[in-house]
């Protein structure tokens, strides 16, 4: 098995571990964190295809991950947010019961 | 400790053996800290229930007698004369002082009359203790404000001077035992009077290097400026006495309105502050420093020569009259007053303390709530207690 | 970094020499690691002795701040009577750490109180990696040396989170929560304070920057950083920064003493309790070490004919100058409320040094001005810096200022 | 400008520091098992019971097991037994002495009471403040071996108050002494009156004190009148 | 070579599944922090030095700051989600859409036969070349980005924000 073979694999479980914890969680934080795992995941694979790619010289991989970090880091940073204004209104942050669109 | 967030039940006190849930202190939105009664800065075993939100104080119960010491029962099964060292151990940062009161209380009680030097002497003293307790407040306050111990130290190294002082007169640094019903047990040396009033003259030297390392620092003013608010309506219902008090603006020293002592052959001024926060009480100690070298330069140029006791002073066999007297006077930390009843016999009767530090502290919650622990520290050191006192 | 020093005195090029030495008994294919293990070792064994004498020396040096003579006992146990002005004293703090019993509290969770110290140490011995001890005498020559730092760093606070989280003590967790917020706060002015200096070098290597600040100006005017306005004032922004990042008095809010007992801390006995107490110095030294580099000139020598004194000694006098001012710093400040040491970073630090950018971005454009519009350039540069920072410390202050009292004489 | 107050500061402390190299006023540590500095002749610790004759501590106590000390001691930490016969002091005056007299140190807190109200100047306060001991119980509970000092010691820690003493015992003593002499003219001119009749041997003259020094004589009977109040006026 | 990244996949794919696993959030948490630094291990492994330190720095730097703090500020929710019928369902309709997705995923990429030079040294690719493509190409990218973090900074300010009434003599 090649190396980008076993990075791919590596990033498709990654998201799929992701994916299973922002679906099972009822909990906003971790519904959160799951779905950052998939965006992880995603960059594992631009820095593969990066570095086992026919142009490694451009660095279209690597600026991409880092876009894609900062983007990343806005979500949590607003995400977050969220999680902490909702759990004023309700006193938990269980997903399910937020299903109001007013306070 | 539980169960803070809960509210009551709806049904009310249920019948039959109920199960104490316990709640993990951890969760919840409000924090139940225990500050004390071992806590660095609780300035000895005081506690404070707090209850956070955050950092913010919702709820501050202080708890205190950790230190009662049954001090006026003590007092009522032992002569009146061998109160007076326990009165040293009331305030011990200013015994000079707790012991004036207590004489000044027996005093009105036997019907005594203080000779002229001894009175002079008293209030050197006296004024003494206030630079004393002063200086370690500002000391323990600036330590309570988060400095490395560099102001305390200072303010030690002055206190030092001070102390050896009474240790060179009265025997002893801090339990100085020194009032005598009618006059003072010891009557200073020439050289001593030179070396506290060279003491004196070099303390405003201090101060202005003090202040300047510390009045004027920004994190300073913003730590204290608007911290602890107390209103003159609220202090006054209260009973709060002393530099708490003027701080917020109420003329009342009792130097001026009993005029007891000497007091009104001295001209000296009396601080007050207009906002009553944590900065007017510290510059109010600071303020009342500069008064009392003022008042004791004057005091060391005036001294009179002559007795130290009343002749009519009897040491053993003191029974005063049946009758009642309360002595007052302001102690550094406000109004300390002695009540004694008497009913011929050697001990007195009756016997009460109206312990400033106590009464002054009444007032924490509403001074912290709002703040966060960080200024509830810093209160609490600008009341100025002593436990000592506060407990009995 | 194979690179041997060619040039220089023989001392500047011994610590090379003898590492190279050392490099060649061992077989070829395991140079590498040797290489490696050798500067390891050569860091621990430096910095951990300047660890245990900047502890005696902060004692020292405190205690003569406050009119005391500080620990002067301490001397060697098999000679009777000797002091040796209680320099020993960190080697006999050390074997009492060791011996003390080690209380983990019931409650606590048993994994991460344990972790936190050894991850803490761990994080702040990595930062020693990018630093450049003396010319060529870095440990790994990276080129985002700078973003490692700050990587490895900011780890630290996750460390002291993980203390006071797993002590199950309240003012462990409420000191958690201050290390939180004031990682949070302070990690931005402390990046910002330093990207003039990357904006105006053009590299993120630490090598790097200290070598651009070589040479002199008529010979004793060295191009130090900190001798330009932006650089003086990013220097500022970055001491503030690094005193907050370091949990150091006045910032030292974690474990401020007179509120949170020990804070994170508070839990925490023998030696468990001495590797935070080494990772709180072995992470101020770091970070002095940085501002030495990228402000004061690194390991180059302030005058022209001090040169042949070795690259690193010029380091190390820098870095026990900073750590001195640190010490004074603690010894005299007041520590700030967490509701107000946030404030500083969002409302001052955080612009400050984003006009400080603005102003050394001006100061890279105008290099080629000479002549009076270098009196222009200088101008306007100190402008830039001196007219923010009055107006934002006027809004800071908030019309906080000493009183006039008034008095009653009746 | 802000900052400007911190600088001030610094400056302070700075100013210290390199005033704790130079200035006493301002480096006043004591490194105390080594220096020691000089206590003040007033300074108080715990009680003593001062004797005449380091040679016979137990037979020239000057205390006489009045319990006054005992019945004004705050903290009530004496304890004395009077003795049932009555032993010749120093003088060779017969008089009560403690067979018991104990001090519990770690009770009293050294206010001085009993010094004060002593008529007898018998108690008064030393100056030794290491008083640890491993044992609360048996080391720290004194008797009255242990708290006889002798005189000479009084004079060597309160040398002021222990001159005034011993002006005071000798004044007293003369007083005595000329009251005795009176009390004896009187007797031999009322024993000549009486004798003119027959003439006998010549009245005896009072027999001196054995011992002449101030400050090794006991106290005359006469001493024994209250103390003014104020000891140092 | 192989063995060092299944160390690293072990790692990530491990405390990534136990931590969305766990009950405690603090430690879920903490264990993500060991996830992402995994990841930057992986990254460094990969030779992309510049986005290791970058993906420590944003992540157990500040993102992870900002997760255990979202936890501390709502403590009282770790107490909650107990394991109901309810949540059991969930959690198995979510196993079979991940090991769905992972299946039809790992297949995919097994069977596809992919001719790339695995023996090449790592490409290098320094600051200066990043900070080039940086502002040149993707100019318009980066400002983007900056303009979205700006926004997503004071929009998470005004989200997390207390509408408590300002109180006038509070110290500021």
């Amino acid at each position: 098995m090649s190396p980008l073979q076993l990075c791919l694999l590596l990033s498709s479980l990654l998201f799929c571990v992701g994916l299973v914890g922002a679906l099972a969680r009822s909990n906003t934080i971790l519904v959160l964190l799951g779905v950052e795992l998939m965006l992880n995941a995603a960059n594992i694979n631009f820095i593969a295809f990066w570095r086992y790619g026919p142009n490694p010289a451009a660095g279209t991989g690597v600026l991409f991950v880092l876009f894609a970090i900062a983007v990343a880091a806005a979500e949590a940073a607003v995400g977050l947010a969220l999680v902490i204004a909702v759990y004023r209104h309700q006193k938990n942050i269980r997903l399910q019961e937020a299903n109001r669109l007013k306070g | 400790m539980i169960g803070t967030g809960s509210a009551p039940s709806p049904f009310g006190q249920l019948s039959g053996p109920t199960v104490r849930k316990v709640k993990d202190p951890f969760h919840g939105d409000l924090l139940e800290v225990s500050m004390g009664p071992q806590h660095p800065s609780t300035h000895g075993v005081f506690r404070m229930d707090v209850t956070l939100d955050g950092e913010v104080i919702v709820k501050l119960k202080p708890v205190f007698g950790y230190l009662h010491r049954n001090h006026e029962k003590i007092a009522e099964n032992t002569s009146y004369l061998g109160s007076m060292p326990y009165t040293d151990r009331l305030d011990y940062l200013s015994s000079m002082s707790t012991n004036w009161a207590y004489a000044l209380a027996v005093e009105k009680l036997a019907g005594l009359t203080v000779p002229d030097r001894a009175q002079y002497l008293r209030i050197i003293l006296a004024e003494l203790t206030r630079l004393v307790n002063h200086v370690c407040l500002v000391g323990f306050l600036f330590n309570d404000l988060g400095t490395s111990f560099t102001p305390l130290l200072y303010a030690f190294r002055e206190r030092e001077k001070i102390i050896d002082l009474f240790e060179a007169l009265s025997g002893s640094r801090m339990m100085c035992n020194y009032q005598r019903f009618g006059g003072c047990r010891v009557d200073p040396t020439p050289e001593w009077l030179a070396a506290a009033s060279r003491l004196v003259d070099n303390f405003p030297s201090f101060l202005d290097e003090y202040e300047s390392m510390l009045t004027g620092n920004e994190i300073m003013l913003a730590r204290t400026q608007g911290v602890g608010r107390l209103d003159p309506k609220h202090a006054i219902n209260a009973g709060i006495t002393g530099p708490v008090l003027r701080a917020s603006g109420v003329n009342y020293d009792l130097r001026k309105v009993d005029g007891y002592g000497f007091y009104p052959r001295f001209d000296f001024r009396i601080p007050l502050g207009d906002h009553g926060d944590t900065y007017d009480r510290y510059m109010m100690r600071i303020l009342e420093m500069r008064e009392s070298v003022k008042i004791l330069q004057q005091a060391f140029r005036e001294l009179p020569a002559g007795p130290i006791m009343d002749p009519k002073a009897k040491l053993r066999g003191f029974r005063p009259k049946p009758g009642e007297a309360y002595g007052r006077l302001e102690s550094p930390k406000g109004e300390l007053g002695f009540y004694l009843l008497s009913d011929g016999s050697p001990n007195p009767y009756r016997y009460r303390v109206r312990p400033p530090s106590l009464i002054n502290l009444t007032l924490l919650e509403e001074m912290c709530l709002g703040h966060t622990v960080a200024d509830a520290v810093v209160i609490l050191g600008s009341i100025d207690i002593v436990l000592g006192e506060v407990d009995r | 970094m194979s690179v041997t020093a060619e040039a220089g005195t023989f001392l500047e090029r011994a610590p090379l020499v003898l590492r190279d030495a050392v490099v060649q008994w061992f077989p070829a294919p395991l140079q590498w690691l040797a290489h490696h293990l050798i500067t390891i070792v050569a860091i621990l064994a430096v910095f951990g002795v300047f660890f245990a004498f900047t502890t005696v020396a902060e004692r020292k040096l405190l205690g003569r701040l406050q009119n005391r003579l500080g620990p002067n006992r301490a001397g060697l146990p098999w000679i009777k009577g000797s002091k040796l002005f209680g320099l020993t004293q960190p080697f006999a703090d050390a074997v009492k750490a060791l011996t003390k019993e080690d209380i983990v509290p019931a409650a606590a969770d048993k994994l991460l109180h344990f972790l936190a110290p050894v991850l803490v140490v761990a994080f702040s011995l990595m930062t020693f990696a990018v630093l450049p001890f003396g010319r060529n005498l870095i440990p790994v020559e990276l080129d985002a040396a700078l973003l490692y730092f700050f990587a490895a760093g900011s780890a630290t606070e996750l460390a002291i989170f993980m203390a006071g989280w797993a002590s199950r003590n309240k003012y462990s967790l409420l000191a958690a929560m201050r290390a939180l917020a004031q990682v949070i706060s302070y990690e931005l002015p402390l990046m910002l304070s330093v990207v003039p200096v990357v904006l105006v070098v053009g590299s993120l290597s630490t090598s790097e920057i200290a070598l651009a600040q070589g040479g002199w100006t008529f010979g004793f005017l060295p191009h130090w950083h900190v001798f330009t306005p932006w650089g003086f004032f990013g220097f500022l922004l970055f001491l503030v920064a690094a005193l907050a990042e370091s949990n150091r008095a006045p910032f030292d809010l974690p474990e401020a003493e007179s509120e949170l007992i020990a804070g994170h801390l508070t839990e925490y006995s023998g030696f468990k309790y001495a590797l935070f107490f080494m990772a709180e110095y072995f992470g101020l030294t770091a970070l002095s070490g940085l501002g030495v580099t990228l402000f004061l000139g690194g390991w180059q020598a302030p005058f022209a004919f001090l040169e042949f004194i070795p690259s690193y000694a010029w380091f190390m006098l820098k870095l026990i100058g900073m750590i001195g001012f640190f010490i004074w710093a603690r010894g005299t400040l007041l520590r700030l409320r967490i509701d107000q040491l946030t404030r500083l970073a969002w409302q001052f630090m955080v612009p400050l040094a984003l006009i400080n950018l603005g102003n050394a971005a001006f100061w890279a454009l105008t290099s080629g001005w000479s002549g009076p519009l270098q009196f222009v350039r200088w101008g306007v540069s100190i402008a830039l810096v001196v007219g923010p920072f009055i107006l934002l410390g006027r809004g800071l202050n908030g019309g906080r200022g000493p009183r006039t009292y008034r008095y009653a004489t009746s | 400008m802000l900052g400007s107050g911190i600088l001030k500061g610094l400056a302070v402390t700075a100013k210290n520091f390199v005033g704790s190299y130079h200035d006493p006023a301002r480096m006043v540590t004591v490194q105390y098992p080594e220096e020691r500095s000089k206590l003040p002749e007033n300074y108080r610790s715990f009680p003593l019971l001062v004797c005449e004759d380091a040679a016979d501590p137990m037979g020239t106590l000057r205390c006489v097991a009045c319990q006054i000390c005992e019945k004004e001691c705050p903290p009530q930490c004496i304890y004395i037994e009077k003795s049932k016969d009555k032993k010749p002091d120093a003088t060779g005056k017969p008089q009560l002495y403690p067979t018991v007299f104990a001090i519990d140190t770690s009770v009293c807190m050294g206010c001085g009471i009993c010094a004060e109200v002593c008529p007898f100047d018998s108690i008064k306060m030393d100056q030794v403040f290491e008083v640890a001991a491993t044992d609360r119980f048996t080391e720290l509970l004194l008797n009255r071996e242990q708290l006889a000092k002798p005189n000479s010691y009084y004079h060597s820690i309160h040398p002021t108050e222990a001159a005034e003493v011993d002006a005071r015992l000798a004044a007293a003593r003369l007083a005595a002494e000329e009251k005795a002499k009176a009390a004896a003219a009187a007797a031999a001119a009322k024993a000549a009156a009486a004798a003119t009749a027959k003439p006998a041997a010549p009245a005896q003259p009072p027999s001196a004190p054995p011992t002449a020094s101030a400050s090794s004589t006991a106290p005359a009977p006469g001493a024994e009148a209250p103390k003014s109040y104020s000891r140092v006026s | 070579m192989n063995l060092a990244l299944i160390l690293i996949s072990v790692l990530i794919l491990g405390s990534a599944a136990v931590a969305l696993a766990l009950r405690n959030l603090i430690h879920s948490a903490l264990l993500f922090v060991g996830c992402w630094a995994g990841i930057a291990a992986f990254y460094l492994w990969a030779g992309a030095e510049f986005v290791a330190f970058a993906q420590v720095l944003i992540y157990v730097g500040a993102v992870s700051m900002v997760v255990l703090f979202a936890v501390l500020l709502t403590r009282q929710s770790d107490a909650a989600e107990p394991m109901n019928p309810d949540s059991f369902s969930r959690f198995m309709r979510a196993l079979v859409a991940g090991g769905g997705v992972a299946g039809i995923l790992v297949g995919a990429i097994l069977g596809t036969p992919m001719d790339v030079s695995t023996a090449g040294p790592a490409p290098t690719l320094t600051v200066k070349e990043i900070g080039g493509q940086l502002m040149g190409p993707h100019a318009a990218a980066l400002l983007i980005v900056g303009l979205l973090l700006t926004v997503a900074l004071l929009g998470a300010v005004v989200i997390a924000a207390v509408d408590r009434p300002e109180k006038s003599e509070d110290a500021s």
